[in-house]
């Protein structure tokens, strides 16, 4: 019943919403305006479920025999704790933008309300689908309402990134329904035997599908090019939930439907590491604080995807890998968030009063995405680097190439702050909505991996809550190394830079060297030339058929052209007097003769 | 014999004479009396033929002989399936069409009338009183000699459809002949040249006709249909020499119908008789006149010759003139600018539909389908089929025709040309004009749900029965191409306004004489519409029609 | 004029035995009359002129009807051969009468129509307003 | 209510299907004589009509589908041949699509055509075209089919050239010219069929005789299949013979909503499914060898059908083009012989209707409203005419096949069917031809909602505004019986699509329909 709750009362307040249109204009505007105020209330639900539901409980399998192919929901190991982040994030986001004065609120808040409840629902739609189907319906439903979120400010950045965003998104999904239809006619229907049926017919196919349909969404290197171009586009709240919680769906994806296979994780291996480092490079050069953001997330989920590959290598550990990787992402969802939710919070309130509170909370985030001790990040890299202990990749330990994910981190953070507090300020007085959401953001983010780490995640092969790090010098070390190598580096650049040493591309304010989005000219030229080659030879193969059609069909009307004159040349002959005459005793003799011999003949 | 059967026989000989006698009462009437005189004969035939038609579909032939003189010099007359038939469609379509010159006596004809001179007292026949030199003559719309020659010519076929013996058959035929020429003659001045063709035409077949039976009363000593059937069957029995004069004699009366039916090649005369002649005549001429030749020549060929092999070569030359004839006659159809030429040639080419079924008739039990394991059409059926389809396409072009022709008729009086590019977007004017046009049509094309459709389907089933598989081309053609200058003769009218939405002009309507006269002329258009909706209703009796053709049939 | 001196040409033929053919009465007749209707026939369908090829209708006519004669006379004689006088079948007569009274009106009707077509040549020149073209050019019979 | 249905005595069952024949019959004729103004009493007749033929269609199926009676009426047409109407479920799939989405059509017609004239003759002549799908939908035997195909060829002629002008006479002469040859065709097929076995019974496995008649002598079992599938094939738009569809778009929005998305194509599309189960019943077709290249044919109708539509600037074109790949996907699901597949096809008979109705009437009302008729003109409509956009939004999504709307359903089914059949290769016809939907339906709503106004050309901007109301400057007052059917058909979609396995839905009955026929 909650399951069916959580995800009925979103799309009841945004078919009001929709509903309020047909009113008399000024009636429609304050009731949209009351129902947006309402609206972050609409993911109590998702919270209640994920705190009570916990998997195998009553509350926690809903299924609806009438709806689709009869749909299944069930709140599992996996779901619960990506339910909970994502409710907080869409909560907060919600929050940010309806709780403020009429004055602040941007224009068309009940649109952007309307599209964050709708993708919402797919999201959390997701994570509870227990079957092939209505996993697909939650999918699609949150990627064409981000679409929304995406476009909002129609600025012509925002129009190209909705494009990007739009062409990406739907070859996305035609290749998820592709591999879902695979998996469930192998047998896969419900998720829970999906992997295996996934595993009998078409693997490698299959793979290659969800490779490319969910690694648009989790951003995997190549397929990573909107996420840098939709995050400054999309409205700060927006942004917050798209790296926080949708981006989730990805790895959720992967987890229910990816079958084992060696050369597949390799595969997906190597993408996630070029992913992780190359994000940084780029992500370091860039001058807006949300496309650093951006590429943050990208080398984040590079670390991620790192773990689920992991699992597919060493069937083994895929348990706690999946758990590790769960544990990261609940982390960095909350973490990210706050970061993103903070970019206009720093804007109004850097200044005053609560300048302090806003250091503290930013920083707090910062050093949790940097994975330092005593934070959320160390407890997912602790548990990270347990998950994987003991796997080579090129000779060298995945366990020593993971914390450098967090040197590249740190270095990202260090520009971000530095790009951030040379930002404009636009001060407001009095706390609203966007601050109580940007702390209850930051707060949740310290709290909930914890809460989520010990008691949620059961370890499948232990059966216990996976390890804590407790605090030995040893585990404090791991922690903080890569953390103290990234400042360094930071510092020898920012000598440099102060030298003159580096060159002026690398440092001009304006351009970055390397656009947002740098694979995707590249990507987009490609297309192009494509489209285009094969539309010409199209048109080519469709102008030949239609001049061949056009040459047989003069040929076919000439000849009856020609069939027309000759008639009309006998009927002339024949409509004169004197021929009919002369045909008659033709015919009459010819007739009389020819029986008479045919009687002659045999009588 | 009891009473009822008194009764309809008492009808049998009615049909012919009312008629008759009505046509002679007319000539002494004024015009405006003898267009109710008219309108009563046509009522009181449409009543007699009922019962007739009755009686035969309860399954007997009947059987009288005027005034009592036994057959060989006395008149027997003779109602079987086969002339019940006609004889229903020829009263249903004379009715609708006198009732429709009654409504607009301006579609009967031009008359020449003297400027100052109260028209002339009309004489009998059609010589006018000789004309003063100085008056200048005008020409009037609507001839009163219509009323007179029509119910003669509707006697003539009515006597033609039910006479029992070939002689009565010969008179009938003429009397339909001469009045039909002089029917045409009613046209005015392009018509005269048309109609004295037409009178050398029927004079040339009906000669032939009668050489034809006298042969066979030569050889046979009788003239009644079905004993000279029988004699002759006999004869072919004991491979008698005198067979080869019954084969001469079939020759020659089926050259001479095929002259009075206008197949292909001898088909010169019907256009311009039958565009040229009165908007109330053509449909006459179509839709009746030739059928008259058709039913003698299919009681000739069936009842008489009975399907004698030796005939083979004149079957093939005949069925070959009938597709020459569908393919000429539709493509100089699809030529015509003018709507009723068009639809002439459309009549010459649905007369080729009706010669198709000879061949059939002559080796119905071909070997082609002793092997199909589901043939349906046992042997005996293949005949009936092949007979009961080219009955159903004749009455159904019967009814389809007459429509037809009523509207192009009504829409040349009114407008005074019939060129299609002129009368584009009529359709606005007169809808249920164009509607019932569309409704012959289909009719005429033979789609599903009409009299034609039903013909086409039961040649068709019984010629791939007969293993004849050429007709089925030919079928198929014929509906393609009918269906192309009908179209082409329908869809102009139904233009509403210019690509660039600017309004079409019509011509000028003709200026009626009398407002009384405008709604009349609306009524009148009921007459076609009524027409039409037939030929579509009547594709339901595809069953009951070969149901009746088994009455009297020589198999 | 010309229809006489055929025929008479072939009667001398036949005289003259030179054609070597046994000829009974009756077949002579039949001979006779399918010449004279073909001779008619095609007189009739080649000429332009219209009162030529009623004159020629009525010789084709005739013909015909000197065919079916023959015929009776062929039957009554095979009825009884040696029948006393010219026997001749009484229903064929009754076929020819009637077969020259229509013959008769066609030929009427055709009279009235050629005066017609002609223009009342009798009172002169009339230029038709209605149709406008010249009343009695031949080709307008075509 | 319905229980009031259910108690209608089991004897007069086999009068409904007659009744519904005659139903819109008796419409037709009454319409016809009306003068134009009597508007009143036209709408009257036509929604009564239209009302009770979708009550007695309600009744039927639980009849039907239920508890398996077969209504049948039958009545002597021809020697040895009879006209027999019976409702089977898949007749009564047909009859229910065709006879709701005749209801919201005449509402939307009344609408339509408020100003326009010779309105009489239009509704006459579009409920004769409703009798003939009914007819062909109930029609029990191949003479019945055949006689009712013929009457919707005549019938829909003066609707697709109702506007009289050249052009739309032409192309009403194209389409006769094309649908007579397919008549023809069908005709000499029945004939040579009828021929060999007698009246041709639809039955569940294949008519009787037909079976051994492809045993004995499979070369003209497969002449008379190709002329029949041909014949049909022109109705149901298959490759070669589709081009009278993009042509007959010159008719009004609400024919071209009804014939070219519901009665004429699925005419086409219906025959073709009886043909391959009723009459050749298919192990028979199998036998033959047909499947694989009609399969084939679909798949190429579909990409090609795809691809014409996406080089299409004119809404409407792109809306006939997408009626010829998407009708291609129902001979795509029969084509594959088993249960899935089968059942994907037949219930896309029916998504397919109703989505691409929605997207017609919008397409109407667009034209109506804004004088929108190209793509480029349709930008920033979003704002102008919500509603309608939304409407559109749905049936676009619908035929890209997403998941809440009905689309997504029948493209799973059919994935899933083609997975299961031995052609395997059919799911990437079905991967490549959602993209190209995609392709082309998504610039269309991206244009809609999230294309500025501004950048629309001034003069269409200028002809919406004189109708907006106060508060949005660019809100367009959008004709409410326009507005209704379409809301409604996009709510179907969803509905469809959302509660896809509710008791009566369409696929449950799609599903029964396939089983019976392949067991």
């Amino acid at each position: 019943m909650l399951i069916a709750l959580s995800l009925l009362t979103p799309l009841a307040l945004v078919l009001a919403l929709g509903l309020a249109g047909l009113l008399r204009p000024l009636t429609k505007f304050t009731i949209r305006r009351r129902l947006t105020l309402f609206a972050p209330l609409a993911v109590v639900p998702a919270v209640l479920l994920a705190l009570l539901g916990n998997p195998g409980s009553a509350t926690a399998a809903l299924e609806v025999p009438w709806m689709l192919f009869g749909a299944h929901f069930a709140v599992d190991l996996y779901a619960r704790p990506l339910l909970l982040i994502a409710a907080l994030l869409y909560g907060a986001a919600l929050l940010a933008i309806s709780w403020i004065k009429l004055r602040d609120a941007e224009r068309g808040s009940s649109a952007l309300s309307a599209f964050l409840l709708l993708s919402f629902t797919g999201n959390i739609g997701t994570y509870l689908a227990a079957d092939a189907a209505s996993f697909y319906l939650g999918f699609a439903l949150m990627s064409f309402s981000a679409a929304g979120l995406v476009i909002h400010y129609r600025t012509p950045a925002a129009r190209r990134a909705t494009r990007v965003y739009l062409v990406m998104s739907v070859l996305s999904e035609t290749a998820i329904l592709a591999a879902l239809i695979l998996v469930a006619s192998g047998g896969g229907f419900l998720l829970t035997d999906a992997p295996a049926a996934a595993g009998t017919a078409h693997t490698g196919l299959i793979q290659g599908l969800l490779f490319f349909g969910f690694g648009v969404k989790a951003g995997t290197v190549p397929l990573h090019v909107w996420l840098p171009l939709a995050h400054p586009a999309a409205p700060p709240a927006a942004s917050a939930v798209l790296s926080g919680a949708m981006v989730k769906a990805g790895l959720i994806g992967w987890l229910r439907f990816l079958p084992e296979g060696e050369t597949a994780g390799a595969v997906l291996l190597t993408l996630a590491l070029i992913g992780a480092f190359a994000a940084v490079l780029v992500g370091v050069v860039q001058h807006d604080p949300k496309v650093i953001l951006a590429y943050s997330t990208i080398s984040q989920m590079g670390f991620i995807t790192a773990l689920v590959a992991v699992g597919l290598l060493v069937p083994e550990l895929r348990g706690a890998t999946s758990a590790a990787a769960v544990i990261y992402a609940v982390h960095h969802g909350l973490a990210k968030g706050a970061l993103f939710l903070g970019v206009p919070v720093v804007k109004h309130y850097a200044r005053g009063r609560t300048g302090i509170l806003v250091l503290l909370g930013m920083l707090g985030a910062g050093l949790a995405v940097a994975g330092a001790p005593l934070t959320s990040g160390a407890f997912g890299k602790y548990v990270s680097k347990e998950a994987v202990s003991g796997i080579e990749v090129l000779g060298v330990g995945l366990d020593q190439l993971l914390p450098l994910v967090a040197t590249g981190s740190t270095l990202l953070l260090l520009r971000f702050a530095a790009v951030i507090s040379s930002a404009d300020r636009d001060p407001r007085r009095r706390a609203d909505g966007e601050l109580l959401s940007w702390l209850g953001v930051c707060a949740a983010g310290i709290v909930v991996p914890w809460v989520i780490g010990a008691r949620w995640i059961t370890d499948p092969v232990q059966d216990e809550g996976v390890a804590v790090p407790s605090w030995d010098p040893g585990t404090l070390w791991d922690a903080t190394w890569p953390i103290l190598l990234g400042i360094i580096l930071a510092a020898m650049v920012w000598v440099a830079a102060r030298r003159g040493l580096l060159p002026g591309r690398l440092t001009s304010q304006e351009a970055p060297v390397v656009q947002p989005g740098d694979l995707l000219l590249a990507e987009e030229s490609l297309l192009r030339r494509v489209g285009s080659g094969g539309g010409a030879a199209l048109d080519a193969a469709h102008g030949f058929t239609g001049s061949a059609a056009g040459r047989w069909s003069d040929r076919w009307s000439a000849a009856a052209q020609r069939g027309r004159r000759g008639v009309s040349w006998a009927e002339a002959r024949l409509g004169g007097w004197e021929s009919t005459g002369l045909v008659l005793v033709v015919l009459l003799t010819g007739v009389v003769l020819a029986t008479m011999l045919l009687l002659g003949g045999n009588s | 014999m009891n009473a009822p059967m008194s009764l309809t026989l008492f009808c049998l000989g009615a049909v012919v004479l009312i008629p008759l006698l009505a046509s002679a009462l007319s000539v002494l009437l004024g015009s405006a009396a003898r267009r109710v005189l008219g309108v009563l004969t046509s009522a009181a035939v449409l009543g007699l033929s009922a019962p007739i038609l009755v009686r035969v579909t309860s399954g007997e032939t009947l059987e009288l002989a005027l005034g009592g003189f036994e057959s060989p010099l006395g008149i027997t007359l003779r109602a079987d399936g086969l002339s019940a038939l006609f004889l229903a469609m020829t009263a249903i379509v004379g009715a609708v069409v006198s009732c429709y010159a009654a409504a607009r006596p301006a579609a009967t004809g031009k008359r020449l009338v003297a400027q100052t001179v109260e028209p002339a007292t009309v004489t009998d026949g059609d010589h006018r009183a000789a004309l003063t030199e100085d008056a200048p003559a005008a020409w009037r719309t609507g001839h009163a000699g219509f009323w007179p020659l029509w119910l003669g010519c509707w006697s003539g076929l009515n006597a033609v459809f039910v006479s029992g013996d070939l002689f009565n058959t010969y008179v009938g035929l003429e009397l339909v002949g001469l009045t039909a020429v002089a029917l045409v003659a009613l046209g005015g001045r392009e018509a005269w040249a048309a109609a004295l063709r037409y009178l050398f035409i029927a004079v040339l077949g009906s000669l032939l006709f009668l050489i034809g039976v006298a042969l066979i009363y030569s050889v046979t000593g009788t003239l009644d249909i079905i004993d000279s059937g029988e004699a002759i069957t006999q004869l072919a029995a004991q491979g008698d020499a005198d067979l080869a004069a019954v084969v001469l004699a079939l020759c020659l009366i089926s050259l001479g119908l095929a002259l009075k039916v206008a197949l292909v090649p001898l088909h010169g005369w019907l256009i311009p008789a039958h565009s040229s002649a009165p908007s109330a005549v053509s449909p006459l001429l179509s839709a009746l006149v030739i059928k008259a030749a058709l039913f003698v020549l299919l009681r000739a060929w069936l009842w008489v010759a009975g399907p004698l092999p030796e005939l083979e070569i004149l079957a093939w030359v005949l069925a070959g003139m009938g597709t020459a004839a569908i393919l000429l006659g539709s493509v100089m159809a699809l030529r015509q600018s003018r709507l009723k030429p068009l639809i002439a040639y459309s009549t010459v080419a649905q007369v080729g539909y009706w010669f198709l079924l000879l061949p059939l008739l002559l080796d119905p039990e071909t070997s082609a389908l002793e092997g199909q394991p589901g043939t349906t059409l046992e042997e005996g059926a293949v005949l009936a089929g092949a007979l009961s389809g080219t009955v159903a396409l004749a009455l159904g072009h019967g009814l389809a025709k007459a429509s037809l022709f009523l509207s192009a008729g009504h829409l040349k009086d009114l407008y005074s040309t019939d060129e299609i590019t002129e009368l584009r977007g009529a359709g606005r004017a007169h809808p249920m004009l164009v509607m019932s046009m569309g409704l012959s049509a289909v009719g005429l094309i033979g789609l599903p749900l009409s009299l034609g459709f039903s013909g086409k389907w039961l040649l068709a089933t019984s010629a791939v029965a007969a293993g004849h598989y050429w007709i089925l081309v030919v079928l198929v053609a014929g509906t393609l191409f009918s269906a192309a200058y009908l179209l082409k003769a329908v869809a102009p009218l139904l233009v509403m306004s210019e690509d660039d939405q600017t309004a079409l002009t019509l011509p000028q309507a003709q200026n009626h004489p009398g407002a009384s006269d405008r709604t009349l002329t609306g009524k009148a258009q009921l007459a076609p519409f009524l027409l039409g909706l037939l030929t579509v209703l009547t594709g339901f009796l595809g069953v009951w029609l070969t149901g009746v053709l088994e009455v009297g049939a020589p198999w | 004029m010309m229809l006489a001196s055929s025929t008479g040409a072939l009667g001398a033929l036949v005289e003259a035995g030179l054609l070597g053919v046994e000829l009974t009465q009756v077949q002579w007749y039949l001979l006779l009359g399918t010449a004279v209707a073909v001779i008619g026939m095609v007189r009739m369908l080649l000429t332009r002129d219209l009162v030529a090829r009623l004159i020629a209708l009525n010789v084709t006519g005739i013909g015909s009807l000197m065919i079916i004669l023959a015929l009776a006379a062929r039957s009554a004689e095979s009825a009884d051969p040696a029948g006393s006088g010219p026997g001749i079948d009484p229903v064929l007569s009754a076929l020819v009468i009637t077969g020259l009274v229509i013959t008769v009106a066609f030929t009427g009707l055709g009279a009235v129509l050629i005066r017609r077509i002609e223009g009342f040549p009798v009172t002169g020149r009339r230029d038709d307003p209605e149709s406008g073209g010249p009343a009695q050019d031949p080709e307008a019979e075509q | 209510m319905v229980t009031w249905l259910e108690q209608i005595p089991g004897e007069l069952l086999p009068a409904i299907p007659l009744v519904m024949v005659l139903l819109s019959l008796t419409a037709a004729v009454a319409i016809f004589p009306l003068p134009e103004n009597s508007v009143k009493l036209r709408a009257g007749i036509n929604l009564t009509a239209a009302a009770t033929k979708v009550l007695l269609i309600i009744a039927l199926v639980p009849a039907v589908v239920a508890d398996g009676a077969r209504p049948e009426f039958s009545a002597p047409f021809l020697p040895g041949i009879d006209l027999v109407l019976r409702v089977d479920p898949l007749a009564l799939f047909f009859a229910g699509l065709s006879s709701l989405l005749w209801l919201l059509t005449t509402i939307y017609a009344l609408g339509y055509l408020r100003g326009s004239k010779n309105k009489s003759r239009f509704f006459g002549f579009f409920s004769l075209c409703v009798t003939a799908t009914v007819g062909i939908s109930f029609s029990g035997n191949l003479i019945t089919f055949l006689v009712f195909y013929e009457l919707l060829t005549v019938v829909t002629y003066p609707l697709v050239a109702h506007w009289g002008t050249p052009a739309s006479l032409r192309a009403a002469r194209i389409y006769l010219r094309y649908a007579l040859g397919g008549g023809l065709a069908v005709l000499i097929g029945v004939v040579w069929l009828s021929m060999y076995v007698g009246p041709v019974d639809f039955a569940e496995g294949g008519a009787e005789g037909v079976t051994e008649l492809v045993a004995s002598n499979p070369v003209p079992a497969l002449l008379i299949f190709v002329l029949l599938v041909g014949g049909l094939g022109v109705k149901a738009a298959l490759f070669p013979l589709h081009g009278w569809l993009p042509l007959a778009m010159v008719a009004p929005a609400p024919v071209s909503a009804l014939l070219h998305a519901v009665a004429v194509v699925k005419a086409g599309v219906f025959g073709i499914v009886r043909v391959l189960h009723d009459v050749f019943g298919v192990e028979a077709a199998a036998e033959l060898g047909v499947l694989t290249p009609l399969l084939v044919l679909a798949a190429f109708t579909i990409l090609y059908g795809s691809y014409q539509a996406l080089r299409q600037q004119e809404i409407k074109k792109r809306l006939a083009y997408s009626t010829i790949s998407q009708v291609s996907y129902v001979v795509l699901g029969v084509a594959m012989v088993n249960v899935l597949a089968t059942t994907g096809g037949i219930v896309h008979l029916v998504h397919q209707g109703i989505m691409k109705v929605t997207l017609f009437f919008c397409a109407g009302l667009f034209a109506e409203v804004i004088r929108a008729h190209t793509v480029s003109q349709l930008r920033g409509a979003g704002r102008r005419m919500p509603l309608t956009s939304a409407a559109f939004t749905v049936g676009a999504f619908g035929m890209i096949g997403l998941p809440p709307t009905a689309g997504f359903i029948s493209k799973w089914q059919l994935g899933t069917g083609a997975l299961a059949s031995e052609h395997p290769w059919v799911l990437w016809v079905l991967v490549g031809s959602s993209l190209l939907n995609a392709a082309y339906f998504l610039p269309v709503v991206y244009a809609l909602w999230f294309a500025d106004p501004e950048d629309v050309d001034p003069e269409t901007l200028a002809s919406g505004d004189a109708a907006s109301d106060a508060a949005d400057p660019l809100r367009v007052r959008e004709p409410k019986s326009l507005l209704v059917p379409a809301l409604i058909t996009a709510g179907l979609t969803l509905f469809v699509g959302i509660a896809a396995s509710l008791a009566f839905a369409p696929l449950q009955v799609a599903r029964f329909i396939a089983e019976g026929v392949l067991g």
